[in-house]
């Protein structure tokens, strides 16, 4: 049975990666499994200067979903660089450094240190909505995009994966400015905006009032936004958004996504990722697939 | 370290105060330090993502049962404070970083307020030679649990409730604050509400004795990945936000700004 | 204890409103219970001419959610004269027509054939995302918002409210664009558009292949956007999205609604808008609140 | 008409085939005619917030019991399917428009596949005074149920199954198109899969007997709101989408598109 799938000319062990922000730099998690099983890592978000984040609570409980409100909270790319590549350079997994920013200037800067590091893919976070300046900002309309990625690819070796927000009207054409800008790939759905009340205390339960929304709650939005954009695009996706399971997974595969990644599943089952590509082999045994590959964007509509 | 086993059976669970619960389970848990905590999640709920961390109440070694104290407050805890024997939950076992004494502390006292007593009858448990006070706060006379064991393991025992409707009336801090005037102990070690932490806080300021407090905070992962736990620290005059899940949940009442 | 509240000089017993499109013309739901126990009820959306809709399955289930796809079944607006008006005006409760259309020149054609009817509100439903045109396409930028509402206002006796849909970017400038086309109210929010795969048999669930989610799983979405709306504009908002018990119709009123609507709790629950209503009772009774005006915009932030 | 009771008390529920169990619960329905079923929902599993339509398969009116016959399927109903006596589920009783006989009809035959024959048992029990051929498709031995009981009930039993491994190897509408060369029926009776129903069409349009179907399309409310569940009709060359909650789910065959 063939699991491997390609993506801008690297090969991915299995097409299961962990999303960032939800596996920290790997090592928390290097204990209870070994991390050479995973298609990929996608690290935590790093800036140009270390950020503290946001106050707690960071984190409400919605039906079938959640809100997080981290706020990039990060040592900064210099940091990262000292601290975490070490461990990270010993792993046999694709890696995918996250860059957020709040300028232009601030994507460039972080991407350019990134240049003589060890990771496969730059995947550019224009859509994380816990931030105020920069995040969704840049992300939710085509020709911002179009600005920010065309800027970034200029100073990337590395393949550029585009992060889009699903806080827009038009996710393909979001998608068709990555692409035309120079991105060699799309990851998305990052997280919806939303917010959760504690009627009792009459309060926002987040102390930044509003968060992202990940978890099984999302999936219909991003399978939706998953399958249109590869009605509009050439360079491969990486879809995510509420996958728990291996069916999960082969509903995103069958969409187009070439990949996908696993953010939530981690906060509540640290052998989720493991469990999911287990999944994804015994559905294949059933219906018989001996390659993966058949799989991707197959949808009969 | 922190394991996840999606099958663990409930050998028993009763109320021991008004919306409290003490449950027992199966569970090989070796070398769980007081403090540290299991992170719950009820089976067959799935609209409920997020696991819920509870304090490890006491561990029975030889039977490798867990004790939890757990208070029914909104869904979850609800939904596991009606789990009977022979059902099952899904746990992430053991996780935090407890309270660590060193072999120098002779005497100490615990102070734990409603909900935050229950860890500290693991601590007074699971540290034998060291001669506890336990200073025990509690809303009411109704939401008082577990004091013949606290009796038993205490050297003196101290137990206020707000309402006065057992014990004595008002702060258990208060009684504390005026302990300590006599009273030397060589760590205070503290769990409950942010209020209190926060009047032990000056208690402690005003007696400048050592203390570590453990903390709340709503979380995610429970095993540091995901950075939602956070506290506010600060050291060296810089400001931080550490992970309540694995750089704590306890801390040092000097490092966190309460 | 006062439930009453005002929209738009309109008085309706309680601030719990059927949404439109689930719960049919009332006729179904007057055999389970008293219809002039409602704050009042949003109608199904009828169109200029007959439309049977979309083919089946027109329904799929997500977690905490149900995605649908019926996309503007009704018998157009005579028929709905002749045929649903009869009934409706024999009820004492407030009634809101809910618009819906391809283009300009229909919405102003149903709005104008709605003159001399017994109904209280108009809702231009300009987010329907189960229809090729009009629908969302109308309802997701202000300056399309601007044109259609400018227009339909001009024909409208009745206070016009604008339903505003959930896939934009910024809904706050959404709601401002209806504001200043001449909009009275703000309802919020319609469907967001997801979907959903049978991984067994490689198809998308609904025939449709996309359809609008509801249900809890949207509710932090649509609070975040109410919230958002209230901040920006000065009509009243009524508030939905995955309303389920007197408690999240608190979190809406909070958030600064004035109204809610519940719409998927009808096709799960048939007593579920009086149980709402009792929850909102019960609620206040604990929280001793005397007038649910207190509540609306009550937020501590 | 359809009533919500939000705590049914299940009485048993039993394994009847693969896959398949008969659940009895506490319910009083009174007048539910056969083809009408009650919409289930799942206490306490609040992610599947839909229901689920299941015909009624028999009604004890003395003691107020429904029977059902549930295949584990998907989500839903795998977990009706784990309920035991004791457990509560949440229904809504009886819906839809079922099959309605005229008094002149004296001997009809039904005919159901796979779960659709599960409805025709109550069909036959109701109608005392009809004469009833059963045609009982199923694929295979291991999911028949009921045989017993239909072949008391029944004039003659017609039993196929697409293995051959009990009654006739094939498909029961092959059965029916053979013997309705002989055969006279005032009315044929139908549930079951698609596929089956459009082979059913043709022979009746073959044989030109009166002929009723029961419709499976997914749901939302069961009651007629919010027009989800619909089939398309033709009458008078104008095509329309119909209700299967309310407005079926039996139709006559000739208005049905299948
Ligand atoms: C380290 C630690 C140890 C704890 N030990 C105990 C214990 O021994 N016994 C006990 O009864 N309780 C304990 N708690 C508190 C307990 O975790 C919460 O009461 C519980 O999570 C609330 O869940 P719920 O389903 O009742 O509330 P809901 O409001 O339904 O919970 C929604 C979400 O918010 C989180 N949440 C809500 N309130 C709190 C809170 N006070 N602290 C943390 N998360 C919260 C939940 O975990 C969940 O993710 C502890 C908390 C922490 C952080
Ligand atoms: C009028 C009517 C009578 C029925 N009677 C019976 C019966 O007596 N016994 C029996 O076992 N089954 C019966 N069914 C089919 C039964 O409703 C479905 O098998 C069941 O809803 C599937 O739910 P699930 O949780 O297993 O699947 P899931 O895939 O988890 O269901 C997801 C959603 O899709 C719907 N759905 C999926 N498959 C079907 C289907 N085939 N028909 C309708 N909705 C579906 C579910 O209701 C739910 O809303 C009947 C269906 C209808 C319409
Ligand atoms: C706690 C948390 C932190 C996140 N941090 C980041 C981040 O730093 N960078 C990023 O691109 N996405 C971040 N995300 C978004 C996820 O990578 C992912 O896009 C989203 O959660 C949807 O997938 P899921 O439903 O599998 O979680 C974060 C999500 C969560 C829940
Ligand atoms: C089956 C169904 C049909 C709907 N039809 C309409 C409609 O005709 N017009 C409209 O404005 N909204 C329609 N909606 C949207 C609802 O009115 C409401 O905006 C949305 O479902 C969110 O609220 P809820 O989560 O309470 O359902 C429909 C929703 C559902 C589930
Ligand atoms: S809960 Fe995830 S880091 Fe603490
Ligand atoms: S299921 Fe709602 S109309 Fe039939």
């Amino acid at each position: 049975m063939n699991l491997k799938v390609d993506i801008c000319g690297k090969t991915l062990k299995n097409p299961v990666i962990a999303a960032s922000g939800c596996f920290g730099f790997g090592r928390e998690m290097s204990i209870q499994y070994d991390l050479n099983t995973l298609g990929g890592i996608a690290l935590k978000a790093v800036t140009a200067q270390k950020r503290i984040g946001n106050p707690p609570p960071r984190i409400a409980e919605t039906p079938s979903g959640m809100l997080n409100a981290v706020g990039l909270q990060n040592s900064g790319v210099d940091q990262f660089i000292v601290k975490e590549m070490p461990f990270l350079d010993k792993l046999d997994t694709i890696l995918f450094a996250n860059v957020a920013g709040s300028t232009i200037e601030e994507y460039i800067e972080v991407t350019e240190k990134l240049q003589n590091i060890a990771v496969d893919f730059i995947e550019l976070n224009i859509s994380c909505p816990n931030v105020k300046e920069g995040g969704n900002a840049f992300g939710a309309e085509p020709d911002t995009i179009y600005k920010v990625v065309k800027q970034v690819k200029k100073v990337s070796k590395q393949p550029l994966i585009v992060k889009l927000s699903p806080n827009t009207v038009d996710i393909a054409a979001n998608a068709v400015a990555a692409q035309e800008a120079g991105a060699d790939g799309i990851s998305l759905i990052n997280t919806l905006i939303g917010m959760s009340v504690d009627v009792d205390r009459k309060r926002p339960i987040l102390a930044n009032i509003s968060g992202g929304l990940s978890g099984p709650a999302i999936k219909p939005v991003a399978l939706s936004m998953v399958y249109k954009v590869a009605q509009a695009v050439s360079i491969p996706i990486i879809g995510m958004g509420g996958i728990m399971t291996g069916r999960d997974a082969v509903e995103f595969l069958l969409c187009g996504a070439t990949a996908v990644m696993c953010g939530t599943l981690n906060l509540i089952e640290p052998d989720g990722i493991p469990n999911v590509i287990a999944g994804i082999e015994e559905y294949m045994t059933q219906h018989k697939i001996d390659d993966i590959n058949e799989l991707i964007g197959g949808l009969i509509v | 370290m922190a394991k996840r086993i999606p099958n663990c059976r409930i050998t028993s669970n009763e109320l021991v105060a008004d919306d409290t619960y003490l449950m027992q389970f199966e569970c090989v848990t070796k070398n769980a330090t007081p403090g540290q905590f299991v992170h719950l999640r009820v089976t067959g709920r799935d609209d409920l993502i997020l696991r819920r961390p509870i304090s490890i109440n006491s561990i029975d070694t030889k039977n490798n049962i867990i004790k939890l104290i757990i208070q029914a407050k909104g869904e979850g805890t609800k939904a596991l404070c009606v789990l009977k024997a022979g059902d099952v939950m899904d746990i992430i076992s053991p996780t935090g970083r407890g309270y660590m004494l060193s072999k120098k502390v002779k005497k100490a006292a615990v102070i734990g307020g409603g909900i935050g007593v229950a860890p500290l009858k693991y601590l007074i448990e699971y540290y034998k030679n060291v001669e506890f006070d336990s200073y025990l706060g509690f809303r009411s006379d109704c939401y008082a649990y577990q004091l013949d064991e606290f009796k038993a393991l205490s050297n003196k025992l101290y137990v206020c409730t707000d309402d006065g409707t057992y014990g004595e009336k008002g702060f258990v801090t208060n009684r504390l604050d005026m302990n300590l005037e006599k009273e030397q102990y060589d760590v205070v070690l503290a769990c409950g509400p942010k209020p209190m932490l926060g009047s032990l806080k000056k208690v402690i300021d005003k007696h400048k004795v050592p203390c570590f407090v453990s903390l709340e905070e709503r979380m995610g992962c429970g095993i540091g990945l995901c950075k939602v736990c956070v506290c506010k620290t600060q050291e060296d005059g810089e400001e931080n936000y550490e992970r309540v899940c694995l750089d704590g949940p306890v801390f040092d009442i000097n490092k966190v700004v309460l």
